[in-house]
């Protein structure tokens, strides 16, 4: 049984296909990447199984069921989760209550209990501040629990963002970028923030462009060009793709 | 020296996207600038065109210091750039577009740029009524290159002249490019299709996170397997 | 409790001020500025979730306070409903239209968002103007005092308290609410869409619910208004009064209850400071309101609390 | 957070004590009877208001120099409303409660005054309206009065006018204000029992700017004898000129609300023709000596002409009537007690005033009848009596 | 009956018009900086109290309303220099209520330099209405539709055929490439906004023999003028003309046919149905802002 699994998908924007046909199954199991030179689809494909972007056609499968077309906030309550490739923090939040909104559908909701402050709201708040505190410190930012995010470097928020994916316990975390705009020392702490969370049970997608991370971490790797999979496998086979190659740094042999 | 560059820093938002870059093109040359998805190479050519401050370092263009100028002072300069994407005004006339890219120069220099350009490029003559959101891809790349051609460029950028091109076009595209060089224009070109982009090019630098990290002739680089390497992490 | 709070703090600070107020008071127009004071107090504390809080504009909340005014106006004074009914009425009312409204409206971003609010409030402050054998038209109609069990509430000191507390009401629930569950999945909306919709908040469901809520607080403090005033007209509900309770609430601060309160103060005073050269008031509300947001971007309360802030650090 | 709210509420706090000290100076010599006043001074309704305005301080800085009433001078405190009922209000409150005034005599529209009679009425206080609706005295308010005349006395004398002439089928439009609403109303009332059919019945909005699409409509109107227009200000300039524009040639009849020159003047030649019921004031020249009001009319028509240089109309007139009856009153109570004064005014009987004669009853707080009505007619720029 | 029907489409087509021209202010601003510039119906007013000023110290009429042009632009550049450059990168609600600001600032400054009262201006050819087919048209309305045409085919002249026009629409179009070929952002901005300046002041001075002229002149007329924007499509300046004359036909037969009473509301449900059913209006080419 396959956890994710993508069957034809496309996706176009005024007649360009950003993700054309595509299908390929995620098989469970600690860490998977998504590579492919710029254009390739990745973002997209990312914003397709999130339920950001509905796709023009094909199907996509969580756990084998059909989950097409269902908002974000559903797929949340399945078990998916993100972060993003362009910081989309809560900078109107704390790092602890950007992490708690990741706990939200496990909170009481209920509008007049929020209104009159009932005891479940006052017990659940308390329950989610130690446990987003938990949380924080679980990336590394335990410094940063009574910070105010508009304070906090670049890399802590690229954190913060792990952390408040994880809130939502996910079973799948997919990661856009999480290296990207950080320098090597902090690529290094991402990598092995990315083990750590792997070693919880949490499927890792990763999307990325340092190719020293990808390379390293990955348990199985695609790679999309031109919204088609080119290539899937281990790092090994895929570093040795001449097609991989090729789509990355061109065809050597052709100019000369 | 034409273009010079020292220990240039750029800051995007909160990500510092360009750490202390130096580099030079000289008259005539082109040189091409090589690196992974998200090394920092937009980054470096919206600083050099003005449409990113630097955070500190400098920009000269024959010597003098260009680092606060404006976008359209630089334009005037003759640092011109074909961005990324190609950036058509699309529901404009092709000859709008190219008008559009003449914008700085006089009314003569453009009627003769406008001939020029016509001759090289026959097929925007024949489509020059015609909008450019209508161009195939190839012909678009031709209008953006044609379009900064409008503006006599000493300094020609290109941002990715083959993304999105089938690989018929991409030869094509890289054929004008040499086109260009070989008639004396300066050209600084940016591409992930590294092995295309050094062949073609007199000098390369491998640029990697936000740093230059090698530098040297291209056909040197085309066989250094640290290239490679900055693409896919070996 | 823990009084070092910010929420308890402050509200026990109004609380104070609240109690304190009457004896600095020397007759009852200060009374009538204070009441006034409040009940746009009121109206901004709601406004402000939907605007500071929730990122979602609009040009149109005025409606809401006429629609509320109106509702007891006409049903006290045409068909002798008592006060508590036609104030509940007024607001299920509106809690109904905003409802229907919402969906469609806050499907809208910026500009259109912007329209589409202005949009509305026009076309009720219309309607109001209009309907002339119910509302008296564009001079407007009286309406009865507020009766409770029998008791009329005459005088400005009577009402100070009924605004007073009722202030207090509104803002110990609009501090419950930003600081829960809803309030984050609110402010999440604000800072970020995409990431909130991807954390299991149902966006559109929030933003009905944060604007059906701002109204049915402008209903209330209308009908508040309508019976303290005992004369209502449609400007009530007009552009340019729904223009104010938004510059109230970007002076005070987006997204500061307190702020909110500090806004409708300073601006509910400055027209009667400005009596003896009213011909400037306009004047200095524009350079206000641009000045604001041109030095202040996050308006008065929070750019001093965080001047406080950095101070201690 | 805390901090800045308590920084925050000292600064409006400290704001409000100014305003309070900058009062506390105004409110000075316990001595003068003060007449509060909230006027449409600027606004579309200035042609109501800066009249009032210029006349009353005028008239008070007359009498001060005379020596004052019951040997206090008067004082004259006088707000801008522009207007606006929601701006007359706190006005109201802030006469009655700060300025702590001894009468008022306010209010230039009918709207400004409706919003403001159950505040007056709560609070006590004598109040003399300049506000043209009926419903202002009708039903009698105890503490509420007015002098000008109401839109049922014009309405009368206009249907007069019509039937003298053989016309009884008449096209109405009337504009969305107070008065206009109420002019409407008594129009639609008196048509029945006076003879007289309305074959249509149009409206317009406040500050509207062209009525060329209802006028079309009345225009059209099968078997239209006459054309009425019910409401004042700038709109009765506009439907005068597109009136004419249209071309339409049955007899165009409009109320008191457009006896002032602005309305010949903004008319643009529009005005030429138009009849309508005025006080005698305005033709004051074209009375008989034998007239009763000729004396007081041109006394006071001379000193408003000289004094402010502009033109009479009779909306001055109507706050110099109100002023004279007011000081009577007190003169006659002897006190600035706010029971004795209205009581008093109530008793005013046999008043010769710029508008009329007025008799005043506790059940009638106007106190004037059609009789103080002449009917007059544009032409050639300026009013000319009918017979 | 025809003549009645006539007689409702000349009132429309005339308050069309100026609506057009409003509307076309709203629009070249929005292309060049996407800004919604609230203070738009202010340049009306401003147009037309400044026309009734000059006129009054004796002036002639082409110079007053020449005059009256060059304050109006030289206050729309103002605004700019002084409200909305050192705004720069705000959002939108920021921009929404630096405009909003600057309409109240402008309606106040104008009340204390002429006072609240209404003032008549004379209409350029007399009042003396011309009959077309039964229906009376006055010559205001005649200059109104002809000054109207003029300045839609003369800036339809200018954007298409000029470069500097054609380069305040690529800005439009693009901004980063106009950027590239050396267009000065700032630049376009003032353009755009003494251009919508100079529509405003046209349009104030036309209607003011119609509606008087007075502070407020402006806000409904700004505000109708933004609806017709909206409704031809945010950014599509013939959009916005054609928005203007249905807004104003539309007006005009529902106040004839219907009631007058909700004529001032037609704009606004035209434009709640428009931003409902078809948020990128009825010309509108884009799509709504992407995610």
């Amino acid at each position: 049984m396959s956890l994710l699994r993508l069957e034809n998908l496309s996706r176009s924007f005024g007649g360009i296909d950003a993700v054309d046909n595509l299908s390929f199954a995620v098989e469970p199991g600690p860490i998977h990447s998504i590579i492919g030179p710029n254009g390739a689809g990745k973002t997209t494909l990312f914003n397709l199984i999130t339920g950001l972007y509905k796709p023009s056609s094909g199907k996509i499968f969580f756990n084998e069921s059909d989950i097409t077309g269902k908002h974000p906030w559903q797929l949340a309550g399945l078990g998916l989760a993100r972060t993003f490739q362009n910081l989309q923090i809560f900078f109107n939040m704390s790092a602890v209550e950007n992490v708690m909104v990741g706990m939200h559908l496990k909170s009481d909701t209920r509008f007049h209990a929020s209104l009159l402050r009932f005891k479940s709201i006052v017990t659940g708040d308390r329950l989610n501040r130690e446990r987003a505190a938990e949380l924080l410190n679980f990336v590394d930012l335990g410094d940063y629990v009574g910070s105010e995010t508009s304070s906090m470097p670049y890399g802590a928020l690229k954190r913060l963002e792990i952390a408040r994916a994880l809130a939502a316990d996910p079973s799948v975390l997919l990661l856009d970028e999480p290296a990207a705009g950080l320098n090597p020392a902090e690529t290094e702490s991402v990598d092995s923030l990315i083990q750590k969370v792997a070693a919880n049970s949490v499927t890792v997608i990763l999307v990325e462009h340092d190719m020293r991370l990808v390379m390293g971490v990955s348990d199985h790797i695609f790679v999309l060009e031109g919204g088609r999979l080119l290539a899937e496998g281990k790092a090994y086979d895929i570093r040795h793709n001449p097609d991989v190659v090729a789509a990355y740094l061109g065809e050597s042999g052709r100019v000369r | 020296m034409l273009l010079g560059i020292k220990e240039l820093d750029c800051h995007y938002g909160r990500i510092q996207a360009l750490h202390g870059i130096d580099m030079a093109v000289d008259e005539g040359e082109l040189v091409a600038l090589v690196g992974a998805n998200g090394a920092g190479k937009t980054t470096l050519l919206r600083t050099i065109s003005g449409i990113e401050p630097a955070s500190g370092g400098s920009i000269t263009l024959d010597g003098h210091d260009i680092t606060h100028y404006s976008s359209d002072k630089r334009v005037r300069l003759g640092i011109i750039q074909v961005p990324e994407g190609r950036q058509m005004f699309a529901p404009m006339t092709v000859e709008d577009n190219l008008m559009i890219g003449g914008y700085t120069r006089s009314g003569d220099e453009r009627s003769e740029t406008l001939e020029q350009v016509f001759a090289m490029f026959p097929v925007l003559k024949e489509r020059r009524h015609n909008a450019a959101g209508t161009l195939s891809g190839g012909q678009q790349q031709m209008l953006a290159i044609s379009r900064a051609l409008m503006a006599r460029p000493r300094l020609l950028l290109l941002d990715e002249p083959s993304m999105g091109l089938s690989p018929l076009l991409v030869d094509e595209v890289f054929a004008t490019i040499q086109k260009l060089r070989d008639a004396g224009t300066t050209i600084f070109l940016v591409e992930q299709n590294a092995y295309m982009a050094l062949a073609i090019a007199d000098r390369g630098y491998v640029m990697e996170a936000g740093a230059i990290v090698l530098a040297d002739s291209g056909e040197r680089l085309i066989v250094n397997d640290r290239v490679k390497e900055a693409y896919l992490g070996l | 409790m823990n009084l070092a709070t910010p929420r308890t703090g402050g509200m026990l600070a109004l609380a104070a001020v609240i109690a304190i107020l009457p004896l600095l008071l020397p007759n009852s127009f200060y009374y009538d500025i204070v009441i006034l004071i409040g009940i746009n107090a009121i109206v901004c504390i709601g406004l402000n979730l939907l605007i500071g809080y929730t990122g979602q504009i609009s040009l149109g909340h005025a409606g809401f306070f006429g629609i509320g005014a109106y509702f007891s106006g006409i049903l006290g004074a045409n068909y002798g409903w008592p006060a508590f009914a036609s104030m509940l009425a007024g607001a299920a009312f509106v809690a109904a239209v905003s409802f229907i409204i919402a969906r469609p409206i806050m499907k809208l971003k910026g500009h259109y968002l912007a329209m589409g609010t202005l949009g509305m409030g026009i076309i009720i402050s219309i309607v109001l103007t209009q309907e002339g054998d119910l509302t008296g038209g564009p001079d407007g109609m009286p309406v009865p005092p507020f009766s409770v069990f029998g008791f009329s509430l005459y005088g400005e000191k009577t009402w100070y308290w009924v605004v007073g507390v009722s202030l207090l009401i509104t803002v110990w629930l609009a501090l419950n609410l930003v600081d829960s569950p809803v309030g984050r999945a609110l402010r999440s909306v604000h800072g970020s869409e995409v990431a909130a919709e991807t954390l299991g908040v149902n966006v559109p469901h929030y933003k009905v619910q944060v604007f059906v809520t701002s109204a049915v607080i402008a209903s209330f403090a209308g009908s508040l208004f309508a019976h303290y005033a005992g004369f209502i007209t449609p400007d009530e509900a007009g552009f340019v009064h729904s223009i104010e309770l938004v510059t109230m609430v970007v002076l005070g601060g987006m997204a500061s209850t307190f702020g909110a309160v500090v806004g409708a103060a300073i601006l509910t005073v400055l027209p009667q400071l400005l009596t003896v050269f009213h011909d400037y008031e306009m004047l200095v509300f524009g350079t206000i309101l641009i000045g604001t947001m041109i030095f202040m971007r996050r308006g008065l309360v929070p750019t001093i609390a965080a001047l406080f802030g950095e101070r201690k650090e | 957070m805390k901090q800045g709210f308590i920084r925050h509420f000292t600064t409006v706090a400290a704001v409000m004590a100014l305003g309070l000290g900058a009062s506390v100076s105004g409110a000075k010599a316990a001595e003068t009877i003060k007449i509060g006043s909230f006027l449409a001074v600027t606004g579309g309704a200035s042609f109501l208001g800066d009249p009032e305005k210029k006349t009353l301080e005028m008239y008070v800085e007359k009498i001060n120099a005379e020596g004052g009433v019951l040997g206090r001078k008067l004082e004259l405190i006088i707000y801008d409303s522009q207007g606006s009922p929601k701006k007359a209000v706190p006005f109201a409150k802030r006469l009655i409660s700060d300025d702590k005034v001894d009468v008022l005599l306010a209010g230039s529209t009918s709207g400004a005054t409706m919003a403001v009679i159950p505040i007056v009425e709560a609070a006590g206080i004598p109040y003399i309206s300049f506000g043209g609706a009926g419903v202002i005295v009708n039903p009698v308010k105890k503490w509420v009065f007015k002098t000008p005349h109401t839109d049922t006395l014009a309405v009368r004398k206009i249907f007069n006018d019509m039937k003298k002439n053989g016309l009884t089928k008449v096209g109405l439009l009337s504009g969305s204000g107070g008065f206009d609403k109420s002019c409407r109303k008594q129009t639609l009332a008196l048509a029945g029992p006076s003879g007289m059919t309305m074959v249509a019945d149009e409206t317009h909005g406040k500050g509207d700017t062209d009525m060329t699409p209802q006028i079309t409509k009345i225009k059209n109107t099968p078997g239209i004898q006459a054309f009425m227009y019910c409401g004042f200000g700038a709109a009765t300039s506009i439907v005068a000129k597109n009136f004419k524009q249209l071309g339409v040639s049955v007899p165009h009849y409009q109320t008191h609300g457009s006896a002032s020159m602005s309305f010949i003047k903004n008319a643009e030649g529009g005005a030429e023709g138009v009849r309508l019921p005025a006080a005698a004031l305005i033709v004051v020249d074209a009375l008989p000596d034998s007239h009763p009001q000729k004396k007081v009319a041109s006394a006071y028509r001379d000193m408003y002409t000289s004094k402010s240089g502009d033109s009479v109309s009779t909306f001055g007139g109507h706050a110099y009537d109100g002023l004279m009856i007011v000081v009577e009153a007190i003169k006659r109570a002897g006190s600035t007690n706010k029971e004795a004064v209205r009581a008093e005014i109530e008793k005013t009987r046999n008043y010769i005033g710029a508008d009329g004669i007025y008799n005043m009853s506790p059940k009638d707080h106007l106190g004037l009848d059609e009789e103080s009505f002449v009917m007059v007619e544009v032409r050639n720029g300026t009013w000319k009596m009918l017979k | 009956m025809f003549a009645e029907f006539l007689q409702f489409l000349f009132s429309g087509i005339t308050v069309g018009a100026i609506y057009a021209l409003v509307g076309l202010g709203f629009t070249i601003i929005y292309n060049a900086s996407h800004i919604i510039n609230f203070a738009q119906g202010e340049f009306v007013m401003l147009g037309a109290m400044s026309a009734v000023f000059f006129v009054s110290v004796g002036m002639p009429m082409p110079v007053a309303m020449l005059l009256a042009i060059i304050i109006t632009i030289f206050i729309g550049l103002a605004l700019v220099k002084l409200a909305i450059e050192p705004a720069r990168n705000a959002s939108i609600v920021t921009l929404i209520i630096i405009t909003i600001g600057a309409s109240i600032f402008l309606r106040g400054a104008a009340q204390v330099l002429w006072g609240r009262n209404f003032h008549s201006l004379a209409p350029i050819s007399g009042n003396d209405p011309i009959m077309i087919g039964g229906a009376a048209v006055l010559p205001q309305s005649l200059w109104i539709l002809g000054s109207a045409m003029l300045i839609v085919m003369a800036l339809r002249y200018f954007f298409d055929r000029t470069l500097i026009g054609k380069a305040i629409v690529a800005s439009a179009h693009n901004p980063l490439a106009a950027r590239l070929a050396g267009i000065n952002a700032r630049f376009v901005l003032l353009l755009s906004f003494g251009l919508s300046a100079m529509l405003g002041a046209v349009a104030g001075f036309l209607i003011a023999p119609i509606s008087l002229a007075y502070p407020s002149v402006g806000i409904m007329l700004g505000l109708k003028g933004f609806c017709a924007a909206v409704l031809g499509g945010l950014g599509n300046p013939m959009g916005a003309v054609l928005g203007g004359l249905i807004v104003g036909i539309s007006e005009a037969m529902t106040a004839g046919y219907i009631s007058s009473a909700y004529k001032d509301a037609v704009a606004f449900i035209i434009i709640l149905g428009v931003l409902f059913f078809r948020p990128s209006g009825l010309f509108g080419i884009r799509g709504t802002e992407r995610v």
